[in-house]
């Protein structure tokens, strides 16, 4: 059985300095009461992994509404002017990543590979700096591994022992991140009994999960 | 002419050219609207990057499924044909070369293809999302958009701005008329009767070859 | 609407010298009807590209025994003693593949990437004669991706427009398979109408499908 | 000694590596039966390298399923904590580092911690299968075999056979003790009170290390 651990238990995991990976996009399918209650604690100097910075007002946007972000590692920072601010004042560092480059890196990393070999960005900023390796004539560019001290992730649905099953368009960067961290919290929906669900839709199997955080009691 | 007479202009001559069985992602804000014009005779299938396939017309009001948003987070649907999956999977599919279009705005597209939408140094950097996967990934790259922006020619012979992808678009199309790249150039393969040849030419900096049966553009 | 086809016909499409995908792994979860009338047609020096050779008498197993194979691209052949006699009289190429490594080109072809970058074989016969790229110090295997003009696959339900659900451990190399070649058939246990599959446990969607094999009529 | 009663006093300890909460994936052969001496006070959970976690028991007669088997073919269970998925992902799992264990059999291994378990050249040339990804791959890797076999030393300076993997075996447990592999070379920590230390080094070909506190092995 993991760790049930309530809403508090699960943000002071996180501390200063950490890398940490969030689930969703733009928002949808993140952890949002677990970086309520992360914002809260006032961590410092993290370094954020996401497909993007979200809306300023909600869920992991607001980590860099409070300055709790030193870098950010994502593909999109156009809605949240904040992002855009910090970066110009040079408070924020602002990695910009393909978004399929991004989900590749990260999955890489919890699949034990060595890099990405993608075709994305080549001819682009994004090459610049970056090793090049040319199979079969064709130029690819070689993108690290990404990984995280801690992954926040959300789920609709979480059995007892960690099985996971996303929903909809909320699935997005959620099961990756759940290979790709040390410690892995998942926000559930619902937390329901072992054998609950059929273990052929899980869709990340419980061994990637560390923490479930359900409600807050 | 009115902006959303247009945008109607446009998409509705983008969506002409899918056909049946074809799988088709549409980027947010003016490539958003071909959706609407897709012939009911033929069966597309649009990819939201965010993670499915399958997208319908967007949810009625008070049916807003908070779990259930198109890539630019607003309320959408799928049909019952659909399917849901992961953002390595979705890219996977648009890396992977299993896009038949890629329907995308341009801040800047030039004549070897090359197209820029993602950022202006020092004042826009929003970013390039799954702009750069699109490009690079799909089978066919159609830029809709209005042909000059605030009186600014945005089709080139070179771009100015910082590239998307390099040599990619195939085809552009504008209030104006319909643009095919190739190697010798951009082909203007079809115009709209309000325009003349000489009216395109003066806002497009770079030289149209003009097609030797340009068609006149639906409008 | 895919087209739902006779297995005659899906038969028919593999051709002589061709590169074919087949999913199951030492026989299950493959497209077992297809091969049986895949054999009669009698069809001459097919690549296969499976996880194994399975067992002499059965399934794609049966594709080396009646010399249809003239080169094998599996990570293993001891359950099959036809495909190490082949071997040893040359008959057959047989190229040896950590499982893993296998699973990764496939699904590197399907996802437009470049290479695998693989520790898995470093120090072993497998990295003689490949790239080198070494990775923040650490040495790994550039393996190239795999494609096939034709993959045929197995999936316990199908709906009519090629939705893909799998079962149990029957699901091993088939989503990437499906991924990974030009033409996509698919023998289904069972057809479901459109609207049956709940697009969210929908496991190889239906744009990866090109025909569909129910029974024999 | 009795094979089986061999195969037990091997399987049996290896089984006591293991902690609770631990994923583990067992070789075919004599690694299997690892799966019958685990603790009950802790949660272990199986790995089936075709695509499963939480393996079960073997199922009884009639109640097979040909879906569901396990690396070796044979019919397997899962249990009701367990997850399906594909090849993929299975291997993505072993090449990840998500695996606490895994156990396998050797043709030969050595004091460097190579390890030869996947062909005799010119004789027997089964395929690696998924053994150089576990070996790579796993947290630890314990070889689980019986000391000699039909007469030859097993444990040797140095491999002669092709490698399935270098420098990733962490410890040998045999019929005749247990042994950690460490920079110094192989530590004998645990020894089968039926044996001197010198009938275990003369059927090793590497020079053991005699731990300080080497105990018995239970048998």
């Amino acid at each position: 059985m993991k760790k049930i651990i309530s809403l508090e238990e699960a943000a002071k995991l996180v501390k200063d300095d950490m890398t940490i990976m969030v689930g969703g996009f733009l928002g949808v399918g993140s952890p949002e009461k677990i970086l309520k209650e992360l914002i809260k604690n006032n961590v410092k100097n993290l370094t954020l992994i996401a497909n993007d910075t979200s809306f300023p007002g909600q869920d992991y946007g607001d980590l860099v509404v409070h300055k709790m972000v030193k870098k950010v590692i994502v593909s999109h920072i156009g809605t949240n002017k904040e992002t855009g601010n910090q970066m110009h004042s040079k408070e924020l560092e602002v990695v910009l990543v393909p978004q399929g480059t991004l989900a590749e890196q990260i999955r890489a990393y919890g699949a034990g590979l060595g890099a990405v070999i993608t075709p994305t960005g080549i001819g682009t900023v994004v090459e610049e700096g970056k090793e090049i390796l040319e199979v079969d004539g064709k130029r690819y560019i070689v993108e690290k591994p990404l990984r995280a001290d801690i992954a926040l992730i959300r789920a609709s649905k979480a059995d007892k022992n960690g099985n996971l099953i996303y929903d909809k368009s909320a699935r997005n960067f959620n099961p990756i991140m759940a290979m790709a961290a040390d410690i892995v919290i998942v926000e559930a929906d619902e937390i329901v009994e072992v054998g609950e669900l059929d273990p052929n839709f899980v869709m990340t199997p419980h061994i990637f999960v560390d923490y479930i955080v359900g409600d807050d009691k | 002419m009115d902006k959303n007479k247009v945008k109607e202009i446009i998409a509705r001559r983008v969506a002409k050219e899918f056909k049946d069985g074809q799988l088709v992602n549409l980027g947010i804000g003016l490539p958003t609207l071909v959706a609407n014009y897709i012939s009911h005779d033929i069966d597309v299938t649009l990819q939201s990057e965010n993670g499915f396939i399958g997208m319908g017309i967007a949810p009625k009001e008070g049916e807003e499924d908070p779990n259930l948003t198109n890539a630019g987070a607003l309320p959408a649907t799928i049909k019952n044909s659909g399917a849901f999956f992961d953002s390595a999977t979705s890219f996977a599919i648009i890396r992977g070369g299993h896009l038949d279009y890629t329907v995308l705005g341009a801040l800047q597209v030039d004549e070897k293809g090359n197209l820029a939408n993602w950022m202006i140094p020092g004042k826009l950097v929003p970013g390039m999302g799954g702009a750069m996967d699109l490009v690079t990934g799909a089978k066919k790259v159609i830029i809709a958009m209005t042909h000059t922006s605030r009186g600014n020619v945005k089709i080139l012979e070179e771009c100015t701005l910082p590239l998307t992808a390099k040599s990619q678009v195939d085809m552009i199309v504008t209030e104006m008329g319909v643009m095919k790249i190739t190697d010798k150039g951009i082909v203007l393969i079809e115009k709209n009767p309000e325009f003349t040849v000489e009216e395109v030419q003066k806002v497009t900096f770079a030289k149209l070859i003009i097609s030797d049966d340009m068609k006149e553009m639906e409008i």
